[in-house]
């Protein structure tokens, strides 16, 4: 259960049983062709898979350096790759007998993905969210309770998502005997990250083939933002013996200098949170701090511990992007291409924009778009109206 | 079988222990030795030191209120250990075991850890985060330094239990949640079938926790078990107090706190 | 240019040259296996086509009655099937060497398609809007604008998709020599009806073979909403000489005995609107009347040309459905199947609902569902929140 | 020649001719019946007489706020016709040319169309949103009843020019927003050859209209063609004295109205 030096099962006692149950038929299912074909054909014929890989012609045009891809997990059922992920473990509830379902949410997208598999499914659904966060994404409330989930409010702490984070593990912890806990990222205890990963890998698979199909080679840089890192290990994991380079971008809020940010690896350092031992943002005492980011899926304090041991073997380089840039880059993508990014996305399209004009026109470069923009839409007004 | 609950020649017996738990700092780090104490008077055997944590994933509402007012008193891990000479100093007698969860540990380092439990005179340790599968480092070093590792076994460790009450040091915290919580008068068969093969395959005194809130439940637990674990209703009894402190009511408060206890553990 | 007796240029003199052009060029291209490539080439690679054929097994179950398929349009990029036109009359303005672009938008949907394929082609946009729609729609405004687009506000008549619609026109008709006028629909003069078709008919072309695919065999009945009804003559055209019955659904809004209702085929009857011959709403006197659905995208006076002509000719039958049914099918399919539809494509499913529990279990339907529910959140949190 | 444009006989000239607009019912159809005669007087060869429709999409918005203001008051494509007698009876002697959309003449039918056409004296109609390609039965029917089509041609009409204006009656209406709008005070030299070369095709006077609004605007215009058709700017000299109106100031108000028209095509 350990990627080198991280990873593991921090967890009280009583979720050691449900983790091992878990473990067992993770590695069955995942050995099986029966459930794999399930997995495959829902992505297929329910979330809309495979998903495009864009040749950003304009983008490239305007920079004038290397070529620039999409990968468009914006085209995924409900905006995000985070379908991927929630398909995967609902049908592996269902495979272990499980009928209810819980998840945390910070922004919504998590909950809205794994309250949408609930449905799908015939699963009971209940999502914890920050009561800070349910205020600020009221709408992606509405949408999981029009879904038939139950959302509970969380007050511990800030009320954001760490704190609903914990109160799920709580909650699963009293009642792991039936719930089955739908995890959004690689995060959390042990089978979790890896498990998330094989959801997510189908990204990288994906875009391994269609980019040989048109560039007949691999990409010379590849990029994805981080926040628990769901995206970017789904993108990297298939590229990790190859040549390409690989680039995980982290959120670095108002600038790594103020105390505003969500750059784990860039300014963390390794602790145990929610059940890992990985990279985090804490005090000199081991209390864990409160991130920033303008993107609330990568407002996370903590990081998936494969990505801590990709940092540590210095296989994935990792650099961080202030709100202002995401949101210059997110801009530009749309006035380019047409296509209105989520502010994530955008983290990892500024620092490969920044790169490509560096570049020769014969390399090229892959961006993993991992969601759109539409959620972030009234953060958008905010923003570029006080701009005006 | 003394010899692995003796918390350094501290703890006397081996049966109807009461453990409490209070969390250092709350309200403030005097209190705390003043609680200690009242505990102590009512009969407590062993206390339960809790470190405030941002993060608490395996504690209730009540105790993570408890935490958030310690740590606006900027308690940490270094400042409670360094509250029990303060104790020993005021009359503390019985062991005391640190209850912390494992981050504040891992950025302390272990031999630093071991150090100030040392010189601290704090008898035991138990990290709720840090399972049989992930503790064989600090298991050895605790034993090296004589210091008691309390493992927690739950009623569904299932083929575990063996395990961990084999390897238990000090006593063995029994995670009870299913039998004894809310209004019920008696355990359920499925919790006497755990306490029982928890306590075949122990060498250590079995203490029972989670959700233990009246003084029914106290004589259920100690019908079945050797000890009982009290935690989030001593924070409770505290908050009772919580404006009488403010008010310099102090004396009183502690008055009625310990009588509270006593009626508990009765 | 007609459809049977309906269709025609009914338009000032100035447009002529310009339908003229378009027309010539349009017949080009479409015998042009260069610009067919292109086309299909922007669809696989950008838009996210081919868009997913979802069996509804839940959903089967729950009614007990013929199988359901849905078409999966909201998969497309920007979230409907508006994105297959405005991608075919994007590259035909560039191929003509048209470096500005209009169209009229309702809700903004279509104004949000243009927009975006006016950034990925590199063209000036300028959306009309109605002044009362861009308030209720603010997100969608600030999305054009944020795309690139110029918003123009349009305060004639009652400030909605018609007055949009007309100021479109009038604009055309002073600035027609270096615009391309995208217009959303199977509506307006000839070549506009048809060619929207044929950039459309890729939903039913697509439909056929995957259904096939599954089946073996066509749906016993194909359901699609109508407004203008580009995603019904997407869907349909490809099934015209097909033994598969057809089914358009029109808004019913609050009751077709009332008068606020969209159901033009239904109530309405024979006349000129927007430079077309076809169904549409008016008085005796031929003043055309104001349409009303909860559905934006369904609250038009008129009606495809080619609908009338099928209305007529009775080879689609032709149903409406009120708001309440609409909603009702929204939801039921929401907590079934984990999509919410767009109000519009929820009409469609209120009535293929109705129908197929009258069916047997061996009987097949499809059903387009042409958008998704996002754009509608604002509109179900008060109705749905109204009804607790 | 003056066979195709004798209007019944009342149209004496086919040079220098000037054809004002006016919205049937604006404000009202009393002052409707009004301004025609006082644009009668003030020169006036042809009155056209427009039908308010819900979507005037060949107008700006000039013509659609009267449009608004004439259907409040609940005028219709039959109503409208059925002033024609009333403007008779009261004076009018110049022919007049119903201006109106397709959809009311679609809902009414052809023949009821021709009938009231025929029964009330109105002697032209000019169809708006009507080109040549859609309109062959209504000028076959025009004909036959010896009611003068009206036909546009625009800048951009190229080759069709020969085929509209070689079918035209009435006269023709040159349509002109590319040369004499805004400030300008000379034809473009692509009007000039706009209007020569449909000179040329046409057996009927050429008028040109869109957009004139000043006296130089119309002298520009009487240079080069046969007729000045003049619309918004009318409308907007009717708008001028509105609340004239409705203060009951009327006579004062069509004195101005009459002088202004005076002033426009002097």
């Amino acid at each position: 259960g350990r990627f080198g030096d991280f990873g593991g099962k921090y967890v009280p006692e009583t979720l050691m049983g449900p983790l091992q149950e878990l473990e067992e038929e993770l590695n069955k299912a995942m050995d099986d062709p029966d459930f794999l074909q399930e997995y495959h054909d829902v992505l297929k014929e329910y979330a809309g898979r495979p998903t495009s890989l864009s040749f950003a012609d304009k983008m490239t045009e305007h920079l004038g350096g290397a070529k620039i891809y999409l990968k468009r997990e914006d085209l995924n059922h409900t905006g995000a790759h985070k379908m991927n992920n929630a398909i995967g473990q609902a049908l592996l509830a269902k495979r272990m007998g499980k009928k209810r379902i819980l998840a945390e949410t910070g922004a919504g997208q998590h909950g809205v993905a794994a309250a949408t598999v609930a449905a799908k499914f015939g699963l009971e659904c209940q999502v914890f969210m920050g009561e800070e966060d349910i205020r600020r994404q009221e709408l992606n409330v509405f949408r999981m309770k029009l879904l038939g989930a139950k959302v509970t409010p969380v007050s511990s702490g800030n009320g954001t998502l760490k704190d609903a984070t914990n109160e799920a593990i709580r909650y699963w912890v009293a009642n792991c005997e039936d719930h089955f806990y739908l995890i959004g990222s690689v995060v959390g205890p042990h089978p979790y990250p890896k498990m998330v990963r094989d959801f997510q890998r189908v990204i990288g698979d994906e875009s391994k083939q269609q980019f040989l199909e048109v560039e007949a080679e691999l990409p010379d840089r590849i990029y994805a933002c981080v926040g628990g890192g769901s995206n970017a290990m789904g993108m990297f994991y298939p590229f990790l013996e190859d040549a390409s380079e690989l680039i995980g971008v982290e959120a670095a809020g108002k600038g790594i200098e103020t105390s505003e940010h969500a750059a784990t690896l860039t300014k963390g350092n390794p602790g145990v949170i929610h059940g890992s031992l990985t990279y985090l943002m804490q005090d000199k005492n081991g209390q864990i701090t409160e991130p920033y980011s303008i993107s609330a899926g990568l407002d996370y304090p903590g990081i998936g511990p494969e990505h801590a041991h990709l940092f540590q073997t210095k296989r994935v380089r990792y650099e961080s992007i202030t709100d202002k840039e995401a949101l210059d880059a997110l801009k530009l993508l749309t006035e380019q291409e047409g296509i209105i990014p989520a502010i994530e996305s955008a983290h990892a399209l500024a620092q490969a924009f920044k790169e490509a004009v560096e570049m020769s026109s014969d390399q090229t470069i892959l961006i993993n778009l991992s969601g759109r923009g539409d959620k972030d839409m009234a953060t958008l007004m905010q923003h570029f109206q006080e701009e005006e | 079988m003394l010899t692995k609950t003796s918390f350094k020649g501290k703890l006397t017996k081996t049966e109807d222990l009461f453990i409490p738990f209070i969390v250092a700092g709350d309200p403030t780090p005097e209190l705390t030795i003043e609680f200690a104490l009242r505990l102590q008077e009512a009969g407590a055997d062993v206390l339960e030191l809790g470190i405030p944590y941002s993060d608490p994933l395996a504690d209730g509402p009540t105790i993570q209120r408890a935490a958030k007012r310690a740590l606006k008193n900027e308690m940490s891990l270094t400042k409670a250990i360094e509250l029990v000479p303060e104790m020993r100093q005021a009359g503390l007698e019985i062991p005391v075991v640190i209850f912390t969860y494992y981050n504040p540990v891992l950025q302390l380092g272990y031999d630093r850890f071991f150090e100030l439990l040392d010189e601290n005179g704090a008898e035991g340790v138990l990290i709720p985060d840090l399972p049989f599968e992930e503790s064989e480092e600090i298991r050895k070093l605790a034993s090296e330094r004589d210091v008691e590792f309390i493992s927690l076994v739950a009623p569904n460790s299932d083929k575990r239990i063996k395990q961990i009450a084999e390897h238990a040091n000090g006593f063995l915290y029994c995670v009870s949640t299913l039998g004894v919580t809310g209004e019920r008068n008696e355990m359920s068969a499925d919790v006497l079938t755990f306490i029982k093969k928890v306590k075949e395959h122990s060498s250590v005194p079995v203490a029972v926790g989670f959700g233990i809130s009246t003084n029914e439940h106290v004589n259920l637990v100690r019908e079945h078990a050797d000890g009982v674990i009290i935690g989030s209703k001593i924070i409770r009894l505290i908050e009772d107090e919580i404006e009488a402190f403010k008010d310099g009511e102090e004396a009183d408060a502690l008055e009625r706190f310990n009588k509270s206890v006593r009626e508990l553990v009765k």
